[in-house]
């Protein structure tokens, strides 16, 4: 029971700390300072401590609730070194729609604040939502396939079994391409950042968010750094054997992503689609070609 | 002819009760939510003037604000800081104060340049406004034609100081004092003028309310605006209402 | 008047919306705004919407000594204010008939080509803002920041200079002024490539900016465009070169032009035309020590200094078009009328109304940024 | 006299009762005590853990003994049709009746039309032979058409165009039973099922092209779609909801009597389907998938809430037989769970979308917006509903579609998991564009004083929607009767638990998964409120756009063309590759249906009557 | 080419009555015109000499003749010159006609020009407020329209007085001039 607690913990903790890498890269490749260590937590602290803040109604606040509690939930999904959750009840096909609660709550969110900005925002993450989740449930169905299983515990003991030889991205190295690549759009990193792009609608879904909404989503950015990390780290790096293994895993692939967001501009919506749709999506189908025969 | 820091007060203004805080975390943790609140600056995005070329240097590579924790914001409502960069003209001014009004508290305003000051070079311009704290309270002026960088990061610094010592507290003014600053507003404006934020049902709602929050201009408000309440969910049923 | 209206009691029923860009709106160029009205995500129509940056220039103008004037011909261009003063310079010197010294004219050629690096630099960075990509924009305008440093070594200024006097410059180049700029140039030299790998090559970028607002060369000149954007329509055409002012004759430099029109074809052509700036800007390095004399002709009490009637309408090419003052004076020590002729006046409102129409809301901040529009020209 | 006996001649009264007193007032009530009355009937018959109960009616025309029995399946369906009924019955028995009557309908029509639904339905899922069974389906389509007719207008012209698919498909399943009359002599299900196995492939294939395609036509499957959202959209409320919730299944009962119980997977299996790769189970999964994902997709482009919910009927359909033709333990439940579990879901979308249509008089996607502020208990079922129809965690269609998933993932089936995944986003996209268009965003000024719906409409709706939440948490109940169901069909019955699926190789426990969902809602409402300042909400014309003042007169809405951005990409497809096959029908259909128009002008509808009496007699004395 | 059209642009000019021409230099041509003749000129212009490049409208405020002055400017890519056509309207009522279908940028300036100056342009295709959209005053480039008393009626100013001015000020230096004497100080602050 102690788990269910701590397994969130952890999971915003080290949200925090990717939070701060995404930010140190990107000061780098842009040769700057970058924000000091602290710096996520303390606009988390000072968005929740705003004086007055704006709601535009119940469904506002409830759908930032939403947004949270349903990564709250995902990531005791997701088994940490010595720690299993409710990996046991739930499995890998639960945890990948248990991940779209947040992105529901938040599109709810967004819709009652009556800002074409927000809803176009909207349209535009579910339609990235759209493209990318067909690569990642063909990755997800290769991975459940390879291993007979969907329960993420036994995915895990079965790539433990045998040190790297045994790990997904060793067996199964064109999935563990296109997943890299899905995740790059699950993240809404550039060049698949087409639901924020302030530019064009004004950061979209989070145009209305101030105060505790917005700190609502900071901390929502953390747990979903932290979940797609993890969840690449569970399918292909084998899992944790221990904490140190763990951290290095799932830093070292978040870094992926991030380190490609500060190079490449934006796509449009339509060629997101397209690419997506177009590369990982038949590199995966490829995978599974050869997984089964 | 008004002094510079000092707001004009109708009568004498008791020293506001600090009021009772609303938030748990901020009633234990009071210090280090404001040491937060200074490290952590969201800029609005608003290249009101001149002055604004300069903020894209004191934001990039160069001097880097980030490193104080300072980072732009697209929209008011997430925003902290705005700054007013340079001149405002009459019609920047009215969306400057939309805005403002749209801003979450705590909220601070910085002038840079001297245009915000008093003018500036244009002063004899029918365009262009003034004295900026007519219309907002202002933290901080950063004087300069315009001010470098180095100034504006400067400013910015003071202003972290003094929110960490928890001086920097003038949007309170705006609730507080309300009626003179609508006064200036409709002095520029005409009388008609109405923002959509309701600043004294919010003064009302975070017990922000003042002894000068009312008088003859919200009075005059109240003649001409269409009152624009939030749009409450109402569980509005016929037949239990009928019933009752 | 009123900007909004709260009273109405019904809305059209229609399938289209409105969106406004700006004034406050990360996809606008300074403050300005942009009024847009969609159907999905097509623009059906777009009107533009100036007056937030608008502080009565002319009028501000005529009520100020000729020579007070030159303080605040810079602030009507920010990006690029260097070709205000100098045209400005130029219109005066001329009512008065003054030779303007070589040695001045030279400088002054070398301090406007500089600023023309330093806006080209300072609108890449703003069109790879609008697509999302940040890192040309931390670079560019840390560089633009090394040009800057030397006009303030030039000038005492950063951004205003007001280095331009009628009748010359205020001061000659400090010692060793000319090595540092060479350096720099050296420096920005060394650096374009990077550019070139992160943005010009980016074939992202390339597949974003490929079509978007596209004009055809007719188009442009019967809407009125000039500078890069005309260029790149394919007219080679050039202020400095074709109607040459200062000793652009002398000098030796190409016009970069692309056929395509769109904001890629516009965005190569600065790309070029920062090679042609630094190309010039060595020129002026390397003919300067040899041309000796004043920096600036005698000039009445400039407390009193009556010009004599007459108008006169000088054009200069900035980094974002042609670039014209018309001045008038009825002999007094005020100019009586001026009016300043900004080539946003045109690309900011006319061409990006009618490229905007059809467009894509994605597509609307590029094509703004890609005509290089500035809204303070228009507003004045 | 046996308890099924007593169970129609119940349904029978209603009928009877309405057609005497549907005009008066109490009518709708009576109406909702008589399908409890049903309920509670079907509940006694025991037929779902027991023995099938027989009727005690048999009618033997010629040498064909005609007879009616309710197994597990039929009480399965049968549950799910009174129960909808009942729903439909309430939400249409207060204040919906009443504007019904003041626009010059007739309730009583509407009443009588649901209880004949019902009746023939629970005739239908009764039938003891393939020609009890022909007759029902008859019986079926008529009373549907009655209930879809009704309102008149362009739901009377989609009537129509009901009638011709369903003449069309009637005339091939009775085509179909003439053929297997000819090879087996009996039309007793116990017989054929003795003798099909003697059929030759060919024979088969063309058994499954004629009944097969006839009962594909009521359900709505790929290419006989058609017709079908038209029709169940323009429908009046709560006919609308009951025929979305129910009446398309009865083509899937037909289909699993036909697929499942007669020729058994197995068969289907072995058919390999000439000069391909495919067996012809392979083809009909095809069939279901594509039946999924392009009604779904057609779904997204509609900016009518009813042809949105309508379409999605169709593409719902698509998972059930997906799951049925999986085949396994838990494919097979699934399919069937989810003919309940999106039946609750669609009867409470439809019955939110007809309750916002009552207070607006609008359901067009475009003209709405913001509803949420006025209409809040009518946005919790509709997002309830939209929940479970999406299959997100925690509500009814999650389980149901997890274990259609499951079983794809279990039985290797990649491409068949994606297209299932394909088809749950695009719906995921047009359910949010539902919710949004109607309930969020701006509202618009004219519906400023618009009020909830009334409690007799909303009783009905959060009765569902509390029902779309228990299942999701507990699926447990009713998986056991889709246990019991895959037992009398001879599947392999489901390992079911209270919380959801036991597997060793990954299973599903919705108890915990519904309890730490919960939970951490709970932290977010934590985090949010309680370290969270206080808030003031704000009228929506204080909102950020760009700095500028927003103004009332001016619509700041975004919601026609609502996936703008994709529609750049698969926009073209709907015109190349879906839509050629829509024009290829519709000409045909648009033909006949001309056709058949002038002959039911002309020569009054009974004339169908005697042209399919002809036509069965034909048969029998064949 | 360039030759030809520049002996086009000479007998257009001797051709036209009743305009008076004055070269400045080699690329600048003044052309003065009466009003009813100008758009007939600039058609000329564009149609025959290749001036297809409107580069400004200008409007000068001459009060005390009670006339506005437009000066247009334009030029040609071909000849690489440019011809400022100057002519003068009434000031009341301000009413003259629109150049939009010779030169479409016109629509720019003749609307900026309806703002500033009132002048109307009869066939601009927008006369509607652009800049001063939210202006009530009447059109400030106006030589009566005197800002600086519309500034001191609407606008206060800061007092700055800070102590280390004081002192300086106690001691004989600082700012000696004060404001009043100041030569472009506002005139009114006591009368207001």
């Amino acid at each position: 029971m102690i788990e269910l607690i701590l397994m969130p913990l952890a999971a915003f903790v080290i949200g925090l700390a990717m939070v701060l890498m995404m930010r140190r890269i990107g000061a780098r490749l842009q040769r700057r300072v970058g924000p000091p260590l602290l710096q996520p937590l303390w606009d988390i602290i000072k968005l929740h401590g705003k004086e007055t803040q704006t709601s535009h109604g119940l469904i506002h606040e409830l759908g930032i609730v939403m947004a949270i509690g349903g990564f709250v939930a995902a990531v005791t999904l997701m088994p940490l070194p010595g720690m299993n959750g409710l990996a046991e009840q739930g499995g890998l096909i639960a945890l990948v729609y248990m991940m779209m609660i947040p992105s529901l709550g938040l599109a709810l969110g967004v819709g009652q604040c009556a800002n074409p900005n927000g809803s176009i925002g909207i349209s535009r993450a579910l339609t990235a939502m759209l493209a990318y989740d067909i690569p990642m449930v063909i990755v997800v169905f290769g991975v459940a396939f390879f291993y007979g299983s969907t329960s993420l515990v036994q995915i895990i003991d079965a790539q433990q079994a045998g040190g790297f030889a045994t790990w997904g991205i060793a067996e199964m190295p064109l999935l563990a391409f296109a997943g890299l690549f899905a995740m790059q759009a699950m993240l809404g990193k550039q060049p698949f950042e087409i639901y924020v792009a302030p530019a064009e609608i004004a950061t979209g879904p989070m145009v209305e968010m101030g105060g505790k909404f917005l700190g609502g989503l900071f901390i929502m950015q953390c747990f979903q750094l932290y979940a797609a990390g993890a969840l690449y780290t569970l399918l292909f790096l084998g899992g944790g054997e221990n904490w140190l293994t763990f951290l290095i895993k799932v830093f070292a692939v978040v870094a992926i992503p991030m380190s490609i967001a500060f190079l490449f501009p934006r796509y449009r919506t339509e060629d997101v689609v397209r690419l997506v749709w177009k590369w990982p999506a038949m590199i995966g189908l490829l995978g599974i070609a050869f997984l089964m025969y | 002819m008004t002094e510079l820091i000092k707001t004009p007060r109708t009568g004498e203004t008791l020293p506001v009760k600090a009021g009772k805080r609303t938030n748990p975390l901020a009633n234990v943790f009071d210090e280090l939510v404001r040491f937060a609140q200074s490290r952590s600056l969201f800029m609005l995005h608003y290249c009101t003037g001149c002055g604004a070329i300069e903020l894209p240097p004191s934001m990039t590579s160069r001097f880097d604000m980030e490193r104080l924790g300072i980072q732009p914001m697209v929209s008011p409502r997430q925003a902290d800081i705005l700054l007013v960069t340079g001149y405002v003209s009459v019609k920047t001014l009215k969306r400057i104060i939309l805005t403002y009004e749209q801003m979450g508290s705590p909220k601070y305003v910085i002038g840079i340049c001297s245009c915000t000051v008093n003018g500036g070079m244009y002063w004899q311009s029918y365009a262009t406004a003034k004295k900026l704290n007519d219309y907002m309270p202002v933290d901080i002026y950063i004087a300069g034609c315009m001010p470098r960088p180095e100034a504006v990061i400067a400013g910015l610094r003071e202003l972290m100081e003094n929110i960490r010592q928890g001086k920097a507290d003038s949007w309170k003014d705006y609730y507080r004092h309300y009626d003179h600053y609508l006064g200036h507003q409709q002095r520029l404006f005409g009388e008609t003028w109405q923002t959509p934020t309701d600043v004294i049902a919010e003064a009302r709602h975070y017990g922000l309310f003042g002894p000068d929050t009312l008088g003859t201009h919200t009075a005059l408000l109240e003649q001409h605006q269409r009152p624009l309440e939030a749009l409450e969910m109402k569980v509005d049923i016929p037949e239990l209402m009928a019933r009752r | 008047m009123r900007p909004e209206n709260y009273e109405a009691q019904r809305q059209p029923p229609s399938h289209e919306y409105e969106l406004n860009i700006g004034p406050n709106h990360p996809g606008i160029e300074g403050n300005y705004a942009f009024k847009l009205r969609l159907h999905g995500d097509r623009v059906l129509e777009g009107k533009a919407d100036a007056g937030y940056l608008h502080r009565g220039f002319e009028k501000l103008m005529e009520g100020r000594l000729w020579i007070q004037n030159l303080a605040i011909t810079p602030r009507i261009c920010v990006p690029d204010p260097v070709p205000m003063e100098v045209s400005y310079c130029l219109a005066v010197e001329e009512l008065c008939g003054l030779e303007i010294p070589e040695r001045a004219q030279w400088l002054r050629v070398l301090q406007l080509e500089l600023s023309r690096i330093a806006a080209h630099l300072f609108t890449f960075g703003g069109h790879a803002a609008t697509t999302g990509m940040y890192s040309p924009m931390f670079w560019g305008i840390a560089d633009r920041d090394l040009v800057l440093d030397l006009f303030e070594e030039l000038t005492g200024g950063r951004v205003y200079h007001i280095y331009n006097i009628p009748g010359g410059v205020r001061r000659d180049a400090p010692d060793g002024f000319l090595d540092r700029v060479r350096s720099t140039l050296d420096y920005l030299d060394s650096r374009l490539p990077d550019y070139d790998n992160l943005l010009f090559t980016n074939q992202v970028f390339v597949h974003r900016a490929k079509g978007v607002g596209t004009m055809s060369r007719e188009q442009a000149l019967e809407w009125g465009v000039t500078g890069p954007n005309l260029r790149a329509t394919g007219l080679e055409f050039d202020v400095r070169r074709d109607d040459p002012y200062l000793v652009y004759d002398d000098l030796d430099f190409d016009i970069p032009t692309e056929e395509a029109g769109d904001a890629w074809a516009r965005t190569l052509v600065r790309r070029k035309e920062l090679v042609q700036s630094i190309r010039i800007a060595r020129q002026v390095i390397a003919a300067l020590p040899s041309i000796a004399g004043p920096i600036r002709c005698p000039i009445p009490n400039p407390l009193a200094w009556n010009v004599p009637a007459g108008s006169v309408y000088t054009r200069v090419e900035s980094s974002k078009g042609e670039l014209a003052w018309y001045v008038v004076s009825n002999g007094g020590e005020r100019p009586y009328r001026t009016h300043v002729r900004g080539p946003s006046q045109m690309h900011a409102v006319q061409v990006l109304e009618k490229l905007s129409v059809g467009c894509r809301l994605e597509d609307v901040a590029q094509t703004m940024f890609s005509l290089d529009a500035c809204p303070p020209e228009v507003d004045r | 006299m046996t308890s099924l006996d007593h169970l129609v001649l119940v349904s029978a009264l209603t009928l009877a009762l309405m057609l005497l007193f549907g005009r008066m007032r109490i009518a709708g009530r009576l109406a909702v005590v008589l399908y409890a009355v049903q309920f509670l009937l079907l509940m006694q018959t025991g037929a779902l853990l027991g023995e099938p109960v027989a009727s005690s009616l048999t009618l033997s025309v010629l040498d064909l003994q005609m007879h009616w029995r309710y197994d597990a399946l039929s009480w399965f369906f049968a549950m799910i049709t009174i129960g909808a009924g009942f729903f439909c019955a309430w939400y249409a028995a207060g204040v919906w009746q009443e504007r019904y009557r003041e626009e010059g309908h007739s309730p009583r029509l509407f009443h009588v039309a649901l209880a004949a639904n019902v009746l023939t339905m629970l005739i239908l899922l009764g039938s003891g032979d393939l020609l009890s069974l022909f007759i029902g389906w008859e019986l079926v389509s008529w009373a549907s058409f009655l209930l879809m007719a009704v309102g008149g207008g362009p739901a009377g012209r989609a009537a129509l165009r009901y009638l011709v698919y369903a003449f069309s498909g009637g005339m091939a399943i009775l085509a179909g039973l003439m053929l297997i009359y000819t090879q087996t002599g009996s039309l007793d299900y116990a017989r054929v099922l003795s003798l099909l196995g003697e059929l030759s492939d060919g024979q088969v294939w063309l058994l499954l092209l004629l009944i097969g395609g006839g009962f594909a036509v009521k359900m709505g499957l790929l290419p006989f779609h058609l017709w079908q959202a038209a029709a169940y959209a323009e429908t009046p409320g709560p006919g609308s909801s009951f025929l979305g919730a129910i009446s398309a299944r009865m083509g899937l009962y037909a289909l699993i009597m036909l697929l499942v119980a007669m020729l058994g997977i197995g068969r289907l299996t072995a058919m390999e389907v000439p000069f391909t790769f495919l067996s012809a189970r392979d083809l009909i999964a095809w069939i279901a998938a594509l039946t999924v994902i392009i009604p779904t997709y057609i779904a997204l482009q509609q900016h009518d809430a009813r042809y949105l919910l309508a379409w999605h009927g169709i593409g719902q359909g698509g998972y059930m037989l997906l799951g049925l033709m999986v085949g396994n333990a838990v494919g097979s439940a699934g399919g069937l769970f989810h003919v309940f579990t999106y039946g609750i879901t669609q009867a409470a979308l439809l019955m939110a979308v007809f309750a916002v249509v009552h207070r607006t008089g609008t359901a067009d996607l475009n003209k709405l917006g913001g509803l949420v502020a006025r209409m809040p208990l009518t946005f919790l079922v509709l997002l309830f509903g939209i929940i479970s129809l999406a299959g997100l965690p925690p509500m009814a269609g999650f389980v149901s579609k997890w274990m259609v998933y499951r079983s794809l993932v279990a039985e290797g089936m990649p491409l068949l998991f994606v297209a299932a995944v394909v088809g749950t986003l695009g719906t995921i996209l047009s359910v949010y564009k539902l919710i949004h268009n109607i309930f969020l965003g701006q509202l618009r000024i004219e519906h400023e004083q618009v009020r909830e719906a009334p409690l007799s409409m909303l009783l009905p709706m959060l009765g569902l929607s509390t029902l779309i939440f228990l299942v999701g948490v507990t699926p447990g109940p009713a998986l056991s009767w889709v246990a019991a169901v895959q037992a009398s069909l001879g599947l392999p019955p489901v390992p079911y638990t209270l919380g959801g699926i036991e597997d060793p190789r990954g299973g599903l426990d919705m108890l915990w998964l519904v309890g730490i969902l919960m939970a951490g809602f709970g932290v977010g409402a934590l985090i949010f409120f309680g370290l969270g300042g206080r808030s003031k909400r704000v009228h929506q014309l204080d909102n950020y756009a760009g700095g500028h003042f927003l103004t009332a007169d001016v619509r700041y809405q975004y919601s026609d063309n609502f996936y703008a951005g994709l529609m750049h990409l698969i926009g073209p497809w709907y015109r190349g590759a879906f839509l050629w096959l829509e024009k290829a029908l519709t000409a045909t259909v648009a033909f006949l249906s001309a056709v058949m128009n002038g002959f039911y002008r002309y020569a009054q509808p009974a004339l169908f009557v005697l042209a399919t009496a002809v036509a069965l007699l034909a048969l029998t004395t064949a | 080419m360039t030759k030809d059209l520049s002996t086009w642009l000479d007998t257009l000019l001797d051709e036209l009555q009743g305009i008076e021409v004055r070269r400045k230099s080699s690329r600048r041509i003044r052309v003065d015109v009466q009003p009813d003749a100008l758009p007939a000129l600039l058609e000329l212009l564009r149609g025959r000499a290749s001036y297809v490049h409107l580069s400004a409208i200008s409007c000068v405020d001459w009060i005390e003749e009670n006339e506005f002055e437009l000066v247009y400017h334009v030029w040609s890519y071909e000849i690489g010159s440019l011809v400022s056509a100057h002519t003068r309207i009434a000031r009341d009522p301000g009413v003259y006609i629109s150049v939009y279908d010779i030169y479409t940028p016109a629509a720019f300036f003749e609307r900026d020009i309806h703002e500033m100056f009132g002048v109307f342009f009869e066939g601009s295709p927008d006369m509607s407020k652009f800049i001063l959209t939210e202006w009530d005053g009447p059109p400030p480039m106006r030589k009566d329209f005197d800002s600086e008393a519309w500034v001191n009626a609407h606008f206060d100013f800061q007092d700055y007085q800070p102590d280390w001015l004081k002192e300086i000020e106690a001691k004989g230096g600082g700012v000696a001039v004060r404001p009043d004497e100041q030569r472009f100080s506002r005139r009114d602050v006591d009368a207001s």
